[in-house]
């Protein structure tokens, strides 16, 4: 695309930001026409030159300028129909609320820097499964910090233990959560489904005595079930349940929306010297990781054409390469790096989309990512719609760029 | 602190996941591959390892001892009889600094509690889905799996119990030979717990023959309105939507690195 | 080595003692290609093709219609409502079954879908009077007569069925014909005992599968195709849906469900109902996944499963038991052969362009855009038999029409070059694909491209056929396939305008102002208008028609007009543009209404033509004389699909033909079509 | 004369002594197997030995002059001694003898001293036998002269002294070297011959390609030290003429693999019963091998051990090197030894080895799949399962190949012929288990034989005429390596049935469009099986015009899958199946058959090729008249 081209654009787009963004260009364009046209005519007027009407269709549109200085339309679904499409908008949902409850479904999240992981979601919607709408059930979100998103999320109510999720071993944890079992009827404990979270179901099942339903694929409001033998046979959980929820096999919860208010069981952590000391993470390569686990993905569209740069780029960022179709057809990537409806799909915490349109089949394999990032010199993409935050530049330069700094010693 | 030497791994049968056939727990077989490299590196580490149960499947069994065991303790509790308090009783007479087991030695809910019914019955530390165990100047170190590739170290101060990941090392081939001269060693254990019948029933979870399983599906509120489910289907989700126009890509890979890092998935 | 991901499904499925091979099915669907409402040979050949291909059932007709009021042989439907039509079910269960595949057929009823001036003049039929927004029919208010006779004809039509060696029938009881008419608030107001509450607007259904079980017996598969969720203000919900779902199975009234999304009462809910490429892949699977959760009998489940990967994971995660794959199917009937035998790359994709569907509508005959053999089985082969010599072909021009052109000699075993001036092969569809929403219209010339390398074609990219370049090869056959250059209007001033081709390529940056007049009627104008759009212009679309694209089908030209609205572009149609002239540094375009001839002009700032193409036949008109045939076709041959057998010039070194637009302004179907025509029988 | 009695009597003493500490060395070895008595030595050598030798008519020529006039001269000596026959006729033979020998070692010295060297033959003292040749000869005809005119030979004269120098060096490297010098193949040979480990192999060739049953009762299974080889074997590697021949035709030498067939019995012999060190090698070493070893335990196979593990993992068991060995040395069955040593006992096999074992001692496939799976890809086709009391001609043997897409191909191309030529087949079902295959060239013999077992137990239920395999290593196992379980069953390999079937005229093929196609030799289907020729013709059939590679029928080169070369997967500088598609892509042929799924899995994998990969009986479905085998 031509620079002149480009600089349209861009002068065009900061008017744009300049309006903030709730007024539509059209309708912008519309009042500055308005602005050049002879006042009187209202749209029709005869040509001098060539003694014939002329008629401006725009102009059979009122504008008006309000108070705020925008230029403003009376009648036109246009303007609406744009803040929809941003996606903000949408009817309120009821809220379900629980008054002295009885009855209890504990969900002790794990939770990344005080946001819910697609686990903790998981885990949430299983809680509620069991709970239902009853008014004398309430799930009960438990982790060591406040989290965000609660009430969407399926609580009722939340507390906030802190040193709840430490993984040093010992049984405080358990301890804690068996003294809540016995000072209130708890239906079931549903933790989520990683390492940490099977870890504490397992050894809270022990406490407890039960046994425990890790990676249940069906759950009721009385039942569990998990898979075993092979696939041969079910194993129906009752009774007090301790589970872990088999990722994607839980409904989300849409149609309601839940208090969340702040719960006070009483229970703390004993403080209890443990021998097992948390020296902290230690990344692998990304590319190692598979697509569907991969917290950040790295993604290069027809965009992108130095193919060297981009790999040179993920191995610097540590992120998991991933290509659209095209890309892949062409041999880029390879076929397993695929991302899209025929492809692999992503759940990345962070997807930074280089040089990719986003056709609608590759964002229905983006559709979990948590922030999605795009750098792409067309405006019009369909990923820009689906981006969180998106820049109209060259893909490449972008990746160049970010090479430097990344090797440039701060 | 006292230099680690002694280890017992649990190990049970397994099941192929293909065919329901018998065989050696792959992830049982990976602990135990564990404990064999700690002791080959360590001189002076004894390997021991023990199997709950009865031994109904005793090629299987053999299959550990085809690892390099030299004997497998066999620890089979009368029916009734309580088997994680026998065999922690066992286990805390032999007194080992560090006990380990696969993360679930089978598929299925239930499985991979056991470890925790014995650690719970020594009061140990457990230390879940390691995949790396070394000792270097006297200190323990393991690595766990966590999600996404991460691996978290620990430092590992006294006697423990750690479940093994199947992220760890793949297990060695068994030896035909030596699992055909390695031996099987019954023992018994002092503490012979009856379990209350009654709790039993209350926990064991029913089986029946597998239904099939259902993916749940992105699905959309039927009571919202129409348009909002027609909208739900035909569009898909939409971001924040803020658009930078007009910016040097010099400025824009800052503000994507700064992002990146703000998001914590770039190491720093 | 690895268990391929699709061998799910290839479990066999078995119903009420009937087993079918595998879960890929073709739902009812109309095609047109029954003549006389019976089904003849094109349609049994089209039915036939599928079972050939593997796949596990085809359920035909697409309203096979119960009563004469609702339409059968002049609409290319199935006409069930006597005993004429048994011994064509039974050749046509005949051939398909011999193939290993099962056969059902679908009984229907289009209520006020049905057009009044047709077949026998009958008075059309609805739950209630109100209009039809598609066919524009007034329907009559069922009495209990109509009920009566449309509720024996289901009956009586099953029989025929079972008789005609049909494995199982399924109501229609979806896209509002009058099943749904009756079932969905929108178009039933009655106050009897046939309207009104979910249970008396289910009442109507429920009779019709009751007739149906007394005649044809407990072991006879019976099945309905309903929708999930019409998802139109005041219609059906997705839990009324499921209630109905729940209530037929529970009384035993059906022995599998067919469930889609959507209905199709007015012009944009037929788009939603036949979702095409502007749409997810699997859109609606949801909804029949909600139904299996209540009921435990099989689901089906069509709409938008365009590859079997996806198809396979709806399978393997539970969410249906069997999956229609109907369009696909029209672009490549062998989909299960070719994936059972590992190339699944080779099977032609459904692009999702609902050429299909949209010819159906406006000629009365469903074509694939890109597969010309479907419907045309007698005269085109699916694999094309060794040439008995292998000559040398030159084709110039790698866009559909050579491509495709290409495939066939080279499969025919000939020695094929292919010369293309661009860098990349695919030609117009190349431009069209850049328009929003038609991304995947280049897989047709991708999958092409794929298919002649593989056949190792001598593609030659990047290189512009000369007359010493072509004779070089001394070929025994030449095909022009050169396609056409934009055609400008014959207006004064036209010079001063840009085409859509110009405005699509991206060479010329849309204005602010901006007029997209129309001379074609077809795809092209609207495509760039909506491109502009989006990309912030200000259009106004002119056309001389009585509206915007009058060629392009019912569904298709829906998706244009939402989107061009939401874009809020002016519709101006009745008016000629007559002339373009500079004002300042704008345009001024004259426009003339042909009705008043009164002319009125508009000042803004781009003003794109869209008049189809002119030929680029140069390089044609240069070979001609060399050539034996002097270019020259003989229709009757072509026709009767026989060998081109002309010869006008005993010294001519190779036999010309010419193929897609370089013969004349056509579309991608044509171009495709023509090629296979000739290049068959070389 | 009396002085070439004298030197011929210390000589001959040597020898003796020399022959009985070459004994006590083989003694070490473990007593088994048959021997066959000595009169069938002339035999061998005359027919099995020269068959080899005469590929190469130069050596050919060399070794009868050499080794004849020498056998000769000395045996005439020899009377002349004993009997005091000074007769004429006599002395004339003796001289002549002497002559020729003297041309043989002319001719040995041209081919070691010239550029026409081959670098495959080794140096070191072996390049000291012309000399040795010459040597003797100038001084036995000067012996037999001096007697003619009956004149002393003045030997301390000048020239004379130097013959006498000749004659002494001659007869030591002669004599004693037959047996503890280079010399060592002639009496080790000829012993060798007569004590041969296969003595199957000389009333069939073929009958020798099964591996050898172990007993694995036995306390020690396999090699794993030098006692633990039969003493035959360690005769065996006594035979080595290190002439080379199998480096030459060595795929993973060729390959660059850390492999050298000749080095490979010279390590072997070193580490059992030589010197414990490689040092006296003269010859090209394997990749990796470079530098000079010292063994200190008996270990074969050990950290400091003269032959390295990954040696023995990279033989593709193609049996090139002893189709090619003159001294008809076994080197496969040795490999094998040593390798059912690491397996079973310390259960060491490199790469995807383990992996592959592991799935076949749990779920009886390599790839670790449901049995019940084997045909679900066909389950369009409706193949039938065989049921007990039924009667069908020919059971088809899936293979492992049918989990694989590509084998899925060539499966249902079959299946279509099949059906074409009416011929009622049926499968196992989920009976069949992998024929063992892999398992038993990987070593496990353990694995193999309880496989073995268990589809000997199913294929005894049911009544068939033939099993029709399109894998040649189930032709083999199945063919031959059951008999340890007394199972024989008819087995056939497709091309060979499906030729058959065309021959009956039960089955009508049309000629395709002439395409231009090569044909790779599966070594189990060659070598292994002695089948070259159906193949062929089937391909004549369908009128393909065939170009074939210079390395073919025997001499064919393997794809690199055998012996479970493809899991071991032991670093090499090119991969063995890139090599043969090189020699393909010489022919100009666009399209490469085979007529092994392995075969044709190795060439798929490599990275650029230019001829598609397919097998014949693709071909010939192609060439099925349109209509049939639907």
């Amino acid at each position: 695309m031509s620079d002149s081209v480009a600089r349209r654009r861009y002068s065009l787009a900061r008017l744009v930001s300049e309006l903030q963004r709730q007024v539509d260009r059209k309708d912008l364009r519309a009042a500055i026409h308005l602005a050049q046209m002879p006042i009187q005519s209202r749209g029709f007027y005869t040509s001098q030159a060539s003694r014939r009407l002329r008629k401006d269709p725009w102009a059979r549109r009122r504008y008006t300028v309000a108070a705020s200085g925008r230029p403003r339309l009376d009648v036109n679904a246009g303007l609406s129909k744009k803040v929809m499409q941003a996606g903000a908008t949408s009817t309120p949902k009821p809220v379900h609320r629980v008054v002295d409850p009885e009855r209890f479904v504990i969900a002790v999240l794990d939770l990344e820097a005080g946001r819910l992981t697609a686990a903790d979601k998981t885990c949430l919607a299983a809680a509620r499964q069991i709970a239902g709408l009853d008014p004398g059930t309430a799930v009960i979100a438990l982790s060591d910090s406040d989290a965000v998103g609660l009430p969407e999320a399926g609580a009722d109510r939340y507390e906030v233990i802190p040193g709840l999720r430490a993984s040093d071993g010992r049984f405080a944890v358990e301890a804690a959560l068996c003294s809540l079992s016995i000072q209130m009827t708890c239906r079931a404990f549903v933790f989520s489904d990683t390492a940490l979270g099977r870890h504490t179901a397992r050894s809270l099942a022990a406490e407890l005595g039960v046994t425990p339903a890790i990676g249940a694929h069906d759950i009721g409001s009385n039942y569990c079930v998990t898979r075993c033998q092979s696939g041969e046979s079910d194993a129906v959980h009752e009774g007090l349940m301790v589970l872990t929820a088999k990722e994607g096999f839980v409904p989300p919860v849409l149609s309601m929306s839940f208090e969340a208010a702040p719960f006070q069981s009483g229970v703390s952590l004993a403080p209890a010297e443990s021998s097992l000391v948390d020296l902290g993470p230690e990344f692998s390569p990304a590319d190692d990781v598979a697509l569907e686990e991969a917290p950040f993905v790295l993604c290069g569209g027809g965009g992108v054409r130095d193919w060297q740069l981009f790999n040179d780029l993920a191995v610097a960022l540590n992120a998991t390469r991933a290509g659209s179709r095209v890309v892949c057809d062409a041999g880029h990537l390879p076929r397993d790096r695929q991302v899209g409806a025929s492809g692999r799909s992503s759940s990345a915490k962070v997807y930074l989309a280089l040089g990719l349109s986003g056709a609608v089949q590759h964002l229905q394999g983006i559709e979990n990512c948590e922030e999605v990032l795009a750098v792409n010199t067309d405006a019009a993409a369909p990923i820009i719609k689906r981006a969180d935050t998106s820049y109209i530049a060259d893909a490449d330069e972008v990746m160049s760029e970010m090479l430097r700094q990344l090797v440039a010693p701060e | 602190m006292t230099k680690l030497t002694r280890i017992c791994v649990l190990l049970a049968v397994g099941v192929n996941p293909a065919n329901c056939r018998g065989r050696r727990s792959s992830v049982d077989a990976q602990a135990l591959e564990l404990a064999l490299r700690f002791g080959e590196q360590n001189d002076g580490a004894c390997v021991d390892a023990l199997h709950v149960g009865s031994p109904s499947d005793e090629r299987s069994l053999r299959d550990y001892l085809g690892m390099g065991l030299g004997s497998l303790s066999i620890l089979a509790p009368e029916p009734g009889v309580e088997p994680a308090a026998t065999a922690a009783a066992h286990l805390s007479e032999a007194e080992y600094d560090l006990v380990l087991a696969g993360s679930a030695a089978r598929d299925g809910g239930a499985s991979g509690v056991f470890p925790y019914q014995v650690a719970k019955q020594m009061a140990l530390p457990v230390l879940p889905d390691v995949t790396h165990l070394e000792e270097s100047d006297g200190v323990l170190m393991a690595k766990q799996a966590r999600e996404r590739g991460v691996r978290q170290k620990f430092e590992v101060r006294g006697r423990s119990l750690m479940t093994v990941s199947p992220l760890a090392p793949a297990a060695r081939l068994p030896s035909f030979v030596l699992a055909r001269e390695g031996t099987l060693r019954w023992v018994n254990s002092n503490d012979e717990r009856r379990i209350d019948p009654s709790a039993e029933v209350l926990q064991s979870p029913k089986m029946r023959a597998a239904l099939p399983m259902r993916k749940s599906l992105a699905t959309f509120d039927p009571n919202a309105s129409a348009e909002d489910r027609l909208k739900a289907v035909t569009a898909l989700k939409g971001g924040a939507g803020k658009l930078h126009d007009a910016m040097e890509p010099e400025l824009i890979a800052t503000e994507i690195l700064a992002r990146l890092k703000a998001l914590g998935v770039t190491p720093d | 080595m690895s268990d391929s991901p699709t061998d799910i499904l290839l479990q066999p499925l078995t119903i009420k003692g009937v087993t079918i091979r595998n879960r890929i099915m073709s739902t009812a669907h109309s095609s047109g290609f029954v003549q006389g409402g019976l089904p003849q040979e094109q349609y049994r050949r089209y039915q036939e093709e599928k079972a050939k291909g593997g796949v596990g059932m085809t359920m035909i007709a697409g309203t096979a219609s119960v009563t004469p009021d609702s339409p059968n042989k002049e609409a290319g439907h199935v006409d069930t409502s006597n005993d004429e039509i048994i011994p064509y079910f039974q050749e046509l269960a005949k051939v398909v079954r011999s193939h290993g595949a099962t056969v059902m057929s679908q009984l229907g009823h289009m209520g006020r879908r049905a057009i009044w001036d047709k077949d026998y003049w009958l008075p059309i039929v609805s739950a209630s009077t109100i209009r039809e927004p598609t066919n524009h029919s007034f329907p009559k208010e069922a009495e209990d007569w109509d009920i009566r006779r449309i509720v024996r004809g289901f009956g009586e039509g099953a029989l025929r069925c079972k008789k005609g060696g049909m494995q199982g029938v399924e109501v229609g009881g979806a896209y509002m014909h009058l099943i749904e008419q009756f079932l969905s608030p929108l178009s039933n107001v009655r106050t009897d005992a046939y309207g009104g509450t979910l249970e008396k607007r289910a009442r109507f259904l429920i009779e019709v599968l009751e007739a149906m079980r007394e005649q044809v017996g407990d072991d006879f598969i019976i099945g309905a195709r309903l929708s999930g969720d019409e998802m139109r203000k005041g219609g059906l919900t997705q839990p009324e849906a499921i209630e109905i779902c729940k209530t037929l199975v529970s009384r035993g009234l059906v022995d599998y469900l067919s469930i889609m999304g959507g209905e199709a009462q007015d012009h944009i809910s037929h788009p939603l109902a036949m979702p095409g490429m502007s749409y997810p892949v699997a859109p609606f699977l949801y909804l029949a996944s909600a139904v299996k959760q209540e009921v435990d009998v099989p689901i089906f489940h069509a709409q938008r499963i365009t590859d079997v990967r996806t198809a396979a994971a709806a399978v393997a995660d539970g969410h249906v038991d069997m999956v229609a794959m109907t369009r696909p199917h029209m672009a490549d009937p062998h989909i299960v052969k070719k994936m059972v035998e590992g190339r699944e790359e080779d099977i032609r994709p459904c692009v999702g362009a609902n050429y299909c569907i949209d010819r159906f509508y406006i000629r009365g005959q469903a074509r694939c855009i890109h597969n010309p053999a479907m419907g045309r089985e007698q005269e085109i082969p699916y694999e094309f038999a060794k040439a008995d010599e292998s000559r040398k072909v030159v084709i110039i021009g790698a866009g559909p029409a050579g491509l495709e052109a290409a495939r066939v000699t080279a499969s025919r075993g000939h020695e094929v070059v292919l010369f293309e001036r661009d860098a990349e092969a695919g030609g117009q569809v190349n431009l069209a694909a850049k328009a929003p929403r038609h991304e995947a219209l280049a897989n047709i010339v991708q999958w092409l491209a794929l298919q002649v390398r593989k056949l190792g074609v001598d593609l030659r990219l990047g290189v512009e056929a000369t007359e010493d370049l072509v004779l070089a090869e001394s070929p025994d056959v030449v095909i022009v396939a050169t396609g056409g250059t934009p055609a400008t209007a014959q207006v004064r001033g036209a010079e001063l305008a840009v085409s859509t081709w110009d405005i699509l390529s991206g060479r010329v940056e849309g204005a602010q102002y901006v007029l997209v007049y129309d001379d074609n009627s077809e795809h092209q104008a609207p495509q760039c208008a909506e491109f502009l759009a989006q990309r912030g212009s200000k259009v106004e679309f002119v056309t001389h028609d009585r509206a915007m694209g009058q060629d392009i089908g019912l569904t298709e030209a829906a998706l244009y007009r939402k989107h061009l609205y939401q874009l809020d572009v002016i519709f101006t149609p009745d008016q000629k543009l007559v002339e373009i002239y500079p004002e300042d540094d704008r345009l001024v375009a004259v426009l003339e209404s042909p009705y008043t001839g009164e002319q009125e002009e508009r000042l803004i700032d781009q003003i794109v033509i869209e008049n189809g193409t002119l030929p680029l036949d140069d390089l044609y008109f240069k070979l001609k004389p060399r050539s034996r045939n002097l270019g020259e076709v003989d229709y009757h041959q072509l026709i009767a699909a026989e060998p081109q057998r002309v010869v006008n010039n005993e010294a001519g070194e190779f036999a010309l033909f010419r193929v897609g637009d370089a013969v004349t302004s056509r579309n991608i179907h044509a171009a495709i079509y023509e090629s296979v025509r000739f290049a068959k029988d070389i | 004369m009396e002085v070439a009695a004298f030197l011929f009597c210390v000589g001959l003493g040597l020898l003796v002594l020399g022959a009985l500490f070459r004994i006590s060395k083989w003694r070490q070895g473990r007593r088994d197997g048959e021997v066959a008595a000595p009169w069938v030595l002339a035999r061998r050598y005359f027919v099995d030995v020269h068959d080899v030798v005469s590929r190469d008519v130069y050596v050919a020529r060399m070794h009868v002059l050499a080794a004849g006039g020498f056998v000769a001269s000395l045996m005439l000596l020899a009377v002349a001694v004993v009997f005091g026959d000074g007769s004429r006729p006599l002395l004339a033979m003796g001289g002549i003898a002497a002559f020729l020998m003297g041309c043989g070692g002319v001719l040995a010295g041209i081919r070691r001293y010239t550029s026409v060297r081959p670098s495959r033959v080794s140096a070191g003292a072996y390049d000291l036998l012309p000399i040795a040749l010459i040597g003797l000869s100038a001084f036995l005809c000067l012996t037999f002269w001096a007697s003619w005119f009956e004149v002393q030979v003045e030997w301390w004269g000048a020239p004379e002294v130097l013959v006498l120098a000749g004659g002494i060096f001659g007869i030591m490297f002669l004599l004693p070297g037959m047996v503890i010098g280079p010399m060592r193949h002639a009496f080790a040979g000829a012993a060798h011959l007569i004590f041969h480990p296969r003595q199957e192999r000389f009333e069939d060739q073929l009958a020798a390609t099964g591996l050898r049953w172990v007993d694995l009762t036995a306390d020690r299974i396999g090699a794993g030290s030098a006692n633990d080889f039969r003493w035959q074997q360690l005769l065996s590697f006594d035979a080595c003429v290190q002439c080379g021949r199998c480096e030459d035709v060595c795929p993973a030498h060729a390959a660059g693999a850390p492999l050298n067939p000749k080095k490979l019995i010279f390590d072997l012999w070193a580490s059992s019963i030589g010197p414990k060190t490689d040092k006296g090698y003269r010859g090209n070493r394997d990749a990796g091998g470079e530098q000079v070893r010292q063994q200190t335990t008996d270990a074969l196979i050990a950290t400091d051990s003269i032959l390295r593990e990954e040696t023995i993992w990279a033989c593709t068991t193609c049996r090139a090197c002893v189709e090619a060995c003159p001294m008809l040395i076994e080197h496969v069955d040795s490999i094998v030894d040593i390798r059912r040593f690491q397996t079973l006992h310390l259960g060491q096999v490199p790469g995807k080895g383990t992996e592959a074992l592991t799935n076949l001692r749990e779920t009886d496939t390599v790839s670790g799949k449901r049995l019940e799976h084997r045909d679900r890809w066909a389950t369009d086709l409706n193949i039938p399962q065989i049921a007990e009391g039924q009667e069908v001609e020919v059971l088809l043997w899936l293979g492992e190949a049918s989990f694989d897409v590509r084998g899925q191909r060539t499966l249902r191309a079959l299946i279509r012929i099949l059906r074409a030529a009416n011929v009622n087949f049926a499968t196992l079902g989920k009976l069949e288990a992998d024929v063992g295959d892999l398992a038993r060239r990987l070593g496990d013999e353990a694995t193999f034989q309880d496989l073995a077992a268990r589809n000997v137990d199913a294929l005894s239920r049911f009544s068939f005429d033939t099993i029709v395999t399109a894998d040649p290593h189930v032709l083999q196992a199945l063919g031959k390596e059951y008999s340890f379980l007394e199972a024989e069953f008819p087995v056939r390999h497709h091309t060979q049935f499906v030729h058959s079937l065309v021959q009956t005229g039960r089955l009508t093929v049309e000629a395709l469009e002439p395409k231009s196609v090569t044909y790779h030799d599966p070594c189990y289907l060659g070598r292994y099986n002695g089948e070259y020729d159906a193949p062929r013709e089937l391909l004549r059939l369908v009128g393909v015009d065939l170009q074939e590679m210079p390395r073919s029928r025997q001499k064919s080169f393997c794809c690199g899958w055998g012996g479970g070369a493809a899991y071991t997967d032991i670093a090499s500088e090119i991969r063995v199946p890139d090599l043969r598609m090189q020699e393909v892509h010489e022919t100009g042929a666009s399209l490469v058959a085979v007529a092994c799924p392995n075969c044709a899995l190795m060439f798929d994998g490599v990275a650029e090729k230019n001829a598609d990969v397919i097998d014949v009986i693709e071909l010939v479905d192609m060439a099925l008249p349109t209509g049939m085998g639907q």
